[in-house]
Parts: structure tokens; sequence; C-alpha cells
């Protein structure tokens, strides 16, 4: 079994990308509302495909493909290292239950699929295949493309909600996605002036040797162009405060949308930030890790204020996505190993996988919850703990991994980075971090406390005859994700730890 | 100083200007001009400063193609959003935005309760 | 400085007018008309720059295409260009 | 205020970076001489269709795929707000008013010359400037202006027919890349065949790429929802 695994997996990096391609434009063509059973079955074999390649990167180190069998610098490198391997897999991952879900949201009638969901598959599949080219890729500007490709299908997603108001979100959220590329692709234009590559591998020793040598002219228009791509990938990641376009965007999308939003999407570009900061720009960035790390904490307690203020409850959700998003920009400072020996990028990678699940869990059952009410605001929640135990206990164990209690994904990714944080005397991260854990408890306790109320006989009746029921199989996928973040800190965080990390890879 | 440099120069004006027109502009086409600027000055500046020897770089020049088909893809997207939006609302501009992220004014106009609800609010 | 460094220096200045016209001139038309004058320019540079491939793809795309979906969604947002005044005025 | 302070950014940042371009060193390193031993086997004699085509083909690939995303953004955009489930609904009620003369007799004198303009553009993209996008544009333009003389109705969603002829460009392009995987790696033509590859490629590209740019157009002509 393991075996096969691995002898699939070099094919994986290619396939990854083209499978995604190629179902999108067979749902684009088979037409509106069509393509779910296709797209569900395409996402196990990516399923499969990302663990086979996760297994053969943790046996045997990271696997490269030349694309056109060039090789860089002239040609495109495909490289999949353990975390590449991680973030394909959270990807996977989170799509597979979640086209589940959406095939049961959409669908309800029968035959008559929502119109909110006629142009979700296609969509869909440029948008994975967008983000799995975007993990693969070590090329700079075919990272610009891969970007377009997931802000342009995540911004049709966004529309597709039909109504004034997500049109008015998925404009703005176009605008910000294309400043933000806009900036990253005059970073690319000005790296390549000054070093003739847009391959990472190749730039890294150039960028290096350049703001080596003191007053070298070309680490000057290095350092702004390492500015550029930074500050256009922190508006693409939403990092405080360029999270304006977040909570319209993924607060009033369809529930299958924000969840692949929220879950995904933006980790996207908060990867390439953190490749990038580690990697090629690292000589360039370094004195300013501080910077995103002090967004980051604005960014956690900023947006667990407004999750507790919210009135909505998708919205809530969505802010809650801001402040969970400040945690992955906190480990920046903290490079190298603490105390367990996790690194800093793997710790991140533990908390990017734990809220993606969680999220999409709490992003769905929110979705349950609105169906079932016909009504998006919090205090519409009140009793839905009788009419719908499953989805309220599936919110329930995706809070318990965003506050970060054991043994969630969340709990262990927190803990590991408070552990680090105090290893290097960064004590404020440490209290800002657990402040975090605190808000989050206020504002999700806010919604199960009221879902418990105890409404009056009579207007349970009157809720239960307007209710629209999703399907049973919706429910069960919203919790089958929550639980995996749940149990993600029980079985999954060492082996993942060790993915990033590397440790155990042989010597290829 | 030669042209190509000469090229990539004016490119990060262009740049500077189409970027300072999408953040504080209002009317939304002008917007999606801003973009289309910002974004030939950024290609101005990938192949003018290839170029600085004068001899033609095929590579950036390559990449430029690309970039402009993104650039007319993200131009036919938005126009096709501001026609939905000024359809839905009759307005045309960013403004009162200020009010959205409660979710409720949208383009300065008090809106029922966001479809949310995935368009369902049709037989509610 | 040779007359080609002129033509380069003058292409540039029109270059950056006809940005900064179709950037701010209050009369949206007018802005659209510059933007269209902006992709023919840019072609030209693209020529100068030894890239016909792009002029080509520019005058098609930037210029042409991109005008026309320009001014059609003008004309659908604005009515027609006949009372253009009124909304112009609106724009800003 | 915030006018303000956004242009002394913008001016800041352009000065900045302005004086760090004036004294910056050649680059490092230099891809011309690269792409020039590689262009023998590229299969085509012209270096911006070699690398956008061959040494980044895959670029190319994806940025089809932005444009399919952005036509299909664009038909979410203008499906009807009133919209009910029923995908079968394709084209727009006929436009009622007819059309200028002369724009007909201009259309239909230059479409034949598009077509052959444009297949000539193609052909010339292996040798010289030219290629499938502007092939394609230049298709997409005679398209718009079918639609202007009302030959081509606009269209509120592409049909069937019409979907699949946008993406069979992108199919095959798709096809030929995942090919060569079965002993080597994507995109990774054979020399003798690269030639030929390119060139059905490229004509695939052309017809599609064309439809998608008139799409763009010709969905966005079909006022969604009319205004109210």
């Amino acid at each position: 079994m393991t075996e096969r695994f691995v002898m699939l997996a070099p094919l994986a990096l290619p396939l990854l990308i083209l499978l995604p391609l190629a179902w999108a434009a067979l749902a684009f063509v088979l037409g509106a509302g069509r393509g779910s059973r296709l797209a569900i079955a395409a996402a196990a074999v990516q399923l499969v495909l990302a663990f086979a390649l996760a297994a053969a990167v943790m046996d045997g180190g990271p696997l490269h493909h030349a694309a056109g069998g060039w090789g860089a610098p002239l040609g495109i490198d495909l490289v999949a290292d353990g975390l590449a391997a991680a973030m394909l897999l959270l990807t996977q991952a989170v799509a597979l239950p979640l086209f589940i879900f959406a095939r049961g949201y959409f669908h309800q009638d029968g035959a008559h699929p929502d119109a909110a969901g006629h142009h979700f598959w296609p969509l869909a599949g440029f948008l994975v295949a967008g983000m799995n080219a975007l993990y693969l890729s070590e090329d700079i500007f075919n990272l610009y493309v891969t970007l377009e490709l997931v802000g342009l299908a995540a911004v049709g997603l966004v529309a597709s909600g039909g109504g004034a108001a997500q049109t008015a979100a998925a404009l703005r959220y176009l605008f910000a996605a294309l400043l933000g590329s806009g900036a990253y692709l005059l970073g690319v234009a000005l790296l390549y002036g000054a070093f003739g590559s847009v391959s990472m591998v190749t730039l890294t020793p150039l960028i290096a040797s350049a703001s080596a040598s003191a007053g070298a002219e070309a680490a000057e228009v290095a350092l702004i162009a390492a500015l550029l791509m930074v500050a256009g990938l922190l508006m693409k990641s939403a990092l405080f405060p360029f999270h304006f376009w977040l909570p319209p965007a993924h607060g009033g999308a369809p529930a299958p949308v924000s969840a692949l939003l929220s879950a995904l999407v933006v980790k996207a570009s908060i990867y390439l930030v953190l490749r990038l900061w580690l990697g090629p720009l690292a000589p360039l960035l370094t004195p300013l890790a501080w910077l995103p790390t002090l967004l980051g904490a604005a960014a956690i307690l900023w947006g667990s204020w407004q999750a507790i203020h919210a009135e909505r409850l998708k919205l809530l959700v969505a802010y809650s996505t801001v402040a969970q998003l400040g945690y992955l920009f906190l480990a920046l400072p903290l490079v190298g190993v603490g105390s367990t020996g996790a690194s800093a990028s793997a710790i991140v990678t533990l908390q990017a996988l734990a809220h993606g699940l969680a999220k999409a869990a709490m992003f769905a059952a929110a979705g349950i919850i609105i169906h079932a009410t016909g009504r998006d605001r919090v205090d519409d929640v009140a009793g839905i703990a009788e009419r719908l135990p499953l989805t309220l206990f599936t919110f329930a164990l995706a809070g318990v991994s965003l506050m970060g209690l054991p043994p969630s994904g969340g709990f262990l990714a927190k803990w590991l980075l408070i552990d680090l944080a105090m290893a290097r005397g960064h004590w404020p991260l440490a209290a800002v971090i657990l402040a975090g854990g605190l808000l989050a408890a206020i504002y999700i306790f806010r919604v199960l406390r009221l879902a418990f109320l105890n409404l009056p006989e009579a207007m349970i009746e009157a809720e239960h005859h307007k209710a629209r029921v999703v399907p049973r199989s919706a429910e069960w996928m919203a919790f089958a994700l929550a639980a995996a973040s749940v149990l993600l800190g029980l079985f999954g965080g060492l082996p993942l730890l060790q993915l990033v990390d590397g440790v155990g890879a042989g010597t290829p | 100083m030669s042209s190509a440099l000469l090229y990539a120069i004016a490119g990060v004006l262009l740049f500077a200007a189409g970027a300072a027109g999408v953040v504080m502009l209002d009317h939304l086409l002008r917007r999606v001009l801003a973009f289309n600027i910002m974004g030939s000055g950024a290609c101005l500046v990938l192949v003018g400063l290839a170029q600085r020897s004068g001899i033609p770089d095929p590579v950036p020049q390559a990449m430029v193609l690309t970039g402009i088909v993104v650039a007319v893809a993200a131009t036919g997207l938005a126009l096709a959003l501001i026609r939905r939006l000024h359809a839905q609302t009759g307005r045309v501009d960013g403004k009162g935005e200020e009010g959205r992220d409660k979710g409720e004014t949208v383009a300065g106009l008090t809106l029922p309760v966001p479809q949310a609800v995935a368009g369902q609010g049709r037989d509610d | 400085m040779s007359a080609a460094f002129a033509f380069d220096l003058l292409l540039v200045t029109l270059l950056l007018l006809a940005a900064l016209r179709a950037l701010t001139t209050p009369r949206l038309g007018q802005s659209l008309l510059a933007f269209v004058v902006f992709g023919l320019l840019m072609a030209l540079a693209w020529v100068r720059l030894d890239a016909p491939d792009i002029a080509l793809a520019e005058a098609a795309v930037g210029a042409g295409l991109s005008g026309v979906l320009l001014f059609d969604a003008w004309r659908a947002l604005c009515g027609e260009p006949a009372d253009e005044a009124p909304t112009a005025e609106r724009m800003r | 205020m915030k006018r303000l302070a956004v242009l002394t950014a913008a001016a800041a940042f352009a000065a900045l970076l302005i004086g760090a371009l004036l004294d910056l060193p050649a680059a490092t390193l230099d891809l011309r001489p690269l792409l020039a031993e590689a262009m023998p086997v590229s299969g085509v004699a012209h270096p911006v269709t070699a690398v956008l085509l061959n040494t980044r083909g895959y670029d190319t690939l994806l940025e089809i795929a932005v444009l399919l995303v952005a036509l299909l953004g664009v038909v979410v955009a203008s499906a009807r707000a009133d919209v009910t489930g029923d995908p079968g609904r394709t084209l727009a009620p006929p436009v009622a008013t007819s059309a200028d003369p002369m724009v007909s007799a201009l259309a239909r004198l230059v479409t034949p010359l598009a077509v052959i303009f444009a297949i000539y553009v193609l052909w010339a993209g292996a040798h010289r400037p030219g290629g499938a996008f502007q092939a394609a544009a230049i298709l997409a333009a005679a398209l718009v202006l079918l639609h202007f003389a009302r030959i081509v109705p606009a269209c509120a969603a592409p049909s069937r027919g019409l979907r699949i002829a946008a993406v069979a460009g992108f199919a095959i392009f798709l096809a030929i890349a995942a090919l060569p995987l079965a002993g080597g790696a994507l995109l990774q033509y054979p020399p003798a065949a690269a030639g030929l590859l390119i060139l059905a490629i490229e004509s695939g590209l052309t017809v599609s790429l064309a439809l998608v740019l008139a799409g763009l157009f010709l969905l966005l002509a079909d006022d969604p929802g009319g205004r109210r």
C-alpha cells in the first residue's frame, strides 16, 4: 500500500493541478448546476494523491517536477516540500467534505439546484486548481498567474450569491485583490530587472549576496520589491488593517463558498508570504519581522472584538477568521525551534490546518442553521439545540478548536506557539495568544448559550413549519470537518510537524 | 539613460498613479481604468528594466502578454459586476462602504437582510 | 540627445498625460476616450521597446476590446451618451 | 485629507523607486543566451512564441484558465436577478431595433477579411510576431462588430455548443500538457513533434479565446436584469 503510494507521488504534482482544471472545464460544459458528482469523485482522487505526496515527501524529502522539461531558470519548476504537501493535504481534505456538503446544500429540492449554486462547481474546480498550483510553484511570475486564478475564481463565487450585498462585496474584494496582485507583479518585475530570474531557487543566493555586499544598489531595489510583494499579499490575506474586504465577502456568500474562502483561500496568500519571507526574501525582510507580528496581534484582538459584537451569525464567523488569521503571523520573529523541537513554520502550518478544518465546519454549520431559521441573526439561533442537535454539536466542536481547548488541533498549535514565544522571551505574544483564546470563548459561548434557550412550544411549532431542511449528509459532512479539526490535535499533529520540518526525511 | 530605462521609469509613475486611483476614486468605472493603468505600468517596468542593454528579451515580453490577458479577464469581470450592482442598486460608486461591515448598508442604500440564505430569500 | 531618445521622451510624456487625464478629468466620457488614447500610446511604446507582439495585443485588446467594453458599460450605466452631463456630475 | 495622504504616499513611493532604479546595475543573470540555446528544439522560430508555448507554456495554460474563470464570473453576474432553477434558458430575446445598414455592410465585408487575417497572424506566430492570442483578438473584434450589425445576438448565458467551443482550446491544451506525463514532465513535447503540437494548441486556442473574449462583451451587452 505505502509503496504504491510512493510510486504515485511524483505524478501527483502535475495531476493535482491538471485534474481540477479538467473537471472544472467539464463542469462548465455540463452547464448550470451540474457537475457535483464529478467534482466529488475528482476531489476524492485528489485527496488520495495529496496523501501519497505527503507520504513520499515524509519518506524521501522534497519532490521536483520541471514543467516542459526545461528546469529553472528558463522553465518553471514545481516543488513539493513538507510545507507545500501539508497545505495540499489541507486543501483536498477540506474540499472533499465541503463538496459533499455543497451538493446537499444547493440541491435540496432534488432536480432544481439553487440559483446560487448554478456556477459553483466549475468555479470551485478552478479555485482548487489555482490553490494547488500556488502551493506547488516556485516561480514568482507563475505564482502571480495562480494568484489571479484564485482571486478571480473567489470573486466569482462571492458574486454567485446573487444579491446586491454580494455583488457589492464581490466588487470590493475584486479591487482589493487586484491592488494586491498588482503590487506583487511590480515586485516581480523589479526582481527580474535586478537579478534576471523569476525562480525562487535561483533568486535566493543572488538576493543573499546582493544584500550582504554593503551599498549595493541591487539590494535597495530588491528591498522595495520585497515590500511591494509582501504588502500586496498581505492585502490579499486580509491581515489587519487590510481586512476590510473580508467580512462582507465571507459573511455574505453562500455557506459552502464562505467555508471554502475562509478555510482555504486566505491561507494561500499567507502561505506565499511565509514562503517568500522565510525563503528568498529572508535577508531583506528579517529585520522587519515584528511588523506583521504586531499586525497579527492587532488582528486577533480586533477581529475577536468585532465577532463578539456581530449581529449576524455568518459575520461573527467571518470576523473570527480575521482574528484566527492573526495567529499565522505571530511566528515570524520566532524562526528556529522551541523546546518541543517544532519550528515556527511547522506550528503555523498546524494552526492553518486546525483553523481551516474548524472554520469550514463552522461556516457549514452556520449555513445549516440559517437555512433552518431562514434568518442570519445571531439572536435567531435561540432554541436551535432542540431542532439541530448534530449541527449545534458541530458548531461547538469547531469552537473548541478555535478557542484552543485541548485536545483539539487548535490547542496543540496555540500551545506550541506559546511555548516557542516563551522560549524566546516574547511573553507579550504568549499573552496575546491567551487573550485571543478567551475572546474566542466569549463569541462562541454567546452563540451556544442562545442555542440552548428554551423557546415556548408554540414558537418551536411555528419555526418547524417554515424550516428548510438540509440533507442529513450535509450535516454529517460539517460534523466530519469539525471532528477532524479536534482529532488533528490527538493523532495528526506530530506527523504533520515532522512533515513540515522534514524530520526523518532521508537524503534523496 | 537608455530609452528602455526611460520607459521603466514611466512605468513606475503610471503604477503609482494607477494605484492611487484604485484607492481614491469613487466611480467604479474609473477604478477599472486606474487598475488597467497600474497594470500597464508594471508591464513597462518588467520589459523596460530587462531591456536596459537595448537587446530585446523575449522572456519578459511573453510574461507581459500573459499579464495583458489576465488584465482583460479582470476588466471583463469587474465591468460585469459593476453593471449588476447598478442594475440592483442604481449606484455606480464605492461610497457608503463604511456601514457595510455590518452588512446592512451597501453603496449607501439600506437593503433587506442580505441573501446570506444563498438566494433563498425569494420563497421566505 | 538623439532624435530617437527625444521621441521616446515625448511619447512617455504623452503617455503620462493621457493616464492623468483618464484618471482626473471630471467627465467620464472624456476619461474613457483618454484611456483608449492611452492604450494606443502604450502600443506605440511597445513598438519602441522592440516588442511587436505586445504592441499587437495591446492595440487589439488594451485599446480595442477594453475600450469597447468600457464604452458599452458606460452607456448601460449612464443612459445614452447624450445625457451625460447630469450623470457625469454624480461620477465625481 | 485621505486623498492628500494617498497622493503623498504614491509620489514618495515613485520618487524612492525611481531613485533606486537610476543606478541599478545590469541584471545578474541573463536568460537570453539560455533561450537562444533552447530555440532549435523549441519547435518554433519566434522566441516570444517559444517562451509563451514551450518554456513557459505552463503559465499560458493557467492564463487560459483565468480567462475561463472571468467568463464564468461574467455569466454569474449577467444572470437575471429573478433567475429560477432553469438551466435550459440560453439566448436572450432577439433585439428589436435593426442595425445601421452601413454597419451591416461593413461587418459583412470585414468579417471574411478578419478571418483570413487571423489565420495569417496565427500561422505567422511560429516565425515572427503574432500567434494565437493576437489572432483571437482579431476574431473577437469581428464578432463584436457582427453584434453591432445585429447579426450575432447578445447572450444571457452561453449555450451548450458555445460552451464546448469556448472550452475546446483549453481542453486540447490540457490534453497535450498531460500526454507527456506518461514518460516525462508536464508539457514536455518531443522536440520532433514540438512544432506540430504548438500549432495544434494555438489553433484550438485561437477559436476558444476569440469566443471567450467576445463572450466577455456579448454577455455584458445583454443588460442584466434591466434597469429598475
